[in-house]
């Protein structure tokens, strides 16, 4: 009962982060309340059991993307176009009817996507697909044939340790790619 | 020193977090903690000699119990001026000259001024002097001030 | 327990976030967001206890200390108008 | 009940006290310098407390460990952020609220 109600504050504060950051002007505060965002969404994967996604959202999400949306900040400019001379444009009130369509379309999606969901297996079910394929192969004879402890680890470095380089080859690179853009160039 | 001091850190701590003592994680362990103390050893403890430094982390556990006091006392009186209706809090700035020589002594003032009532730390240079935000008129910090000399200096 | 303490903490994050949103200044929400950011990580040790899972321990301990740098990092560009 | 169950309660309720506390104080203050206070101070040692109730609650091993030294990194680097943070309005000129002013 109480792990529903923590469920529903953190979602909560998700939604009104999210509003809030597509409705500032100011893109620095907008990154700041991003910020916020990942620390939350972060939380919400670790309720999930997800240690290893909390993990990078928590790096990612909070650290590097922020200090990258910074730096791109530090090269252009603050504000969204016409931030500092109007402090705030009406918005257009009125009825017109694409946007009564856009609304269809919108409700039409949200409709199918909530009525696929209710044939998904419950959260958590053992008898899922999911959970009876490799899962058991993984839990019973990861630590005999890796002598890895931690089963995440074992099954993303080891039985998929290929992909597991190529992912890291990528990171590697955009990490490159940050350095060199950034560098600061001498006159 | 320092350099020895700091791989024996980085090795606590990375047994703290595995938890394990296969041979191949304590060694990979202990050849990252030499990499992370031999790029960065003289950013934890700077160049004093070894009987200083212990001296002074002695001092400086013997303040520990004052300080909390201190950070006791400072929340029950914020929480006082936060709940209270009318708010009775008049701020000001302040500038003083603390006596103090160390990088360490003088973070870590800063850092006490901000933790004990009714003051918050501005700006703190290396020089000492400081300016300091303060709720109510009137609060002060020598009282710290000379205590955290005491574990600079040993006296 | 811990879920009413968890329940306290999260409560107390959200306050914070009408802080984090209003502003007015930049600095108002930078202070707002660590503040979020270390009720964070408490909430974190705490559901670790909630779901009787306390390895989410590491996770939090990162936290702690990506809180930090994120902050110093936002006030690094502040003070410099850039990061490099 | 257990005795130690029940202390850990208790250092956990405080510590929630002190954390609404601070959020209530970071909501109300009128300006910047004041927000500070409560996030420097109360904060700091709602975190703590929690996390002592924890501690209490466990018992001492490995995870407790971890658990004091999350408690004390905060400890040091609550203060150093809210010291960058006040410096950095400093620094760029935001002017302290005066009693008697409107708020902002």
């Amino acid at each position: 009962m109480g792990g529903i109600i923590l469920d529903i504050v953190l979602l909560f504060f998700l939604v009104v982060c999210a509003l809030a950051a597509v409705r500032m002007r100011d893109l620095l505060s907008a990154t700041v309340v991003l910020g916020a965002y990942s620390l939350i969404m972060a939380v919400i994967w670790t309720v999930l059991n997800a240690v290893d996604v909390a993990f990078t959202e928590a790096s990612v999400g909070a650290g590097i993307t922020s200090v990258l949306l910074l730096a791109t900040l530090s090269r252009t400019r603050r504000g969204e176009a016409g931030f500092e001379d109007a402090p705030r444009r009406r918005v257009v009130t009125g009825f017109r009817p694409g946007n009564l369509v856009l609304l269809l379309v919108a409700v039409f999606t949200f409709a199918t996507l909530v009525y696929g969901s209710t044939d998904l297996p419950d959260f958590g079910d053992p008898e899922a697909p999911i959970h009876t394929h490799v899962a058991p192969r993984y839990i019973e004879s990861a630590y005999k044939e890796t002598g890895v402890i931690n089963l995440v680890t074992a099954v993303l470095a080891s039985y998929r340790g290929y992909d597991t380089l190529g992912e890291a080859t990528v990171i590697f690179t955009a990490g490159l790619a940050v350095i060199v853009l950034l560098r600061r160039t001498r006159e | 020193m320092s350099f020895v001091l700091t791989a024996i850190i980085m090795f606590a701590f990375w047994l703290l977090l595995s938890g394990e003592f296969t041979p191949i994680l304590l060694g990979s362990g202990i050849v990252s903690s030499l990499l992370v103390a031999y790029i960065s050893h003289d950013l934890l403890f700077g160049n004093a000699r070894f009987g200083v430094l212990a001296g002074r982390f002695w001092r400086f556990l013997l303040y520990l119990p004052w300080l909390f006091k201190e950070i006791v006392v400072a929340n029950f009186d914020l929480v006082y001026r936060t709940l209270h209706p009318k708010m009775p809090i008049d701020p000001e700035v302040r500038n003083f000259q603390a006596d103090l020589n160390t990088d360490m002594g003088i973070s870590m003032l800063a850092n006490s001024i901000t933790l004990t009532p009714g003051t918050v730390t501005m700006e703190a240079k290396s020089d000492g002097s400081f300016t300091v935000h303060s709720l109510v008129r009137g609060s002060d910090a020598e009282d710290m001030e000379r205590r955290i000399k005491r574990i600079e200096r040993g006296a | 327990m811990f879920t009413a303490a968890a329940l306290v903490v999260a409560f107390a994050a959200v306050l914070v976030l009408y802080r984090a949103i209003k502003g007015p200044r930049v600095y108002d929400r930078l202070l707002a967001v660590n503040v979020i950011g270390t009720k964070t990580v408490v909430l974190l040790a705490l559901i670790g206890f909630m779901y009787e899972r306390p390895y989410f321990l590491d996770v939090a301990l990162v936290y702690a200390l990506i809180n930090f740098i994120a902050t110093i990092a936002f006030l690094k560009y502040r003070e410099l108008g850039r990061l490099d | 009940m257990d005795l130690r169950v029940v202390l850990a309660g208790l250092f956990m309720a405080a510590g929630c006290f002190f954390l609404i506390v601070a959020a209530i104080g970071i909501l109300r203050f009128p300006d910047f310098y004041t927000r500070m206070h409560p996030a420097g101070k109360a904060d700091t040692l709602g975190q703590a407390l929690i996390i002592a109730g924890l501690i209490i609650y466990w018992g001492i091993n490995l995870v407790s460990v971890k658990l004091l030294i999350i408690a004390l990194f905060i400890m040091v680097a609550n203060p150093t952020a809210a010291y960058a943070l006040a410096n950095a309005a400093y620094a760029s000129g935001v002017k302290p609220w005066k009693k008697g002013e409107e708020r902002k």
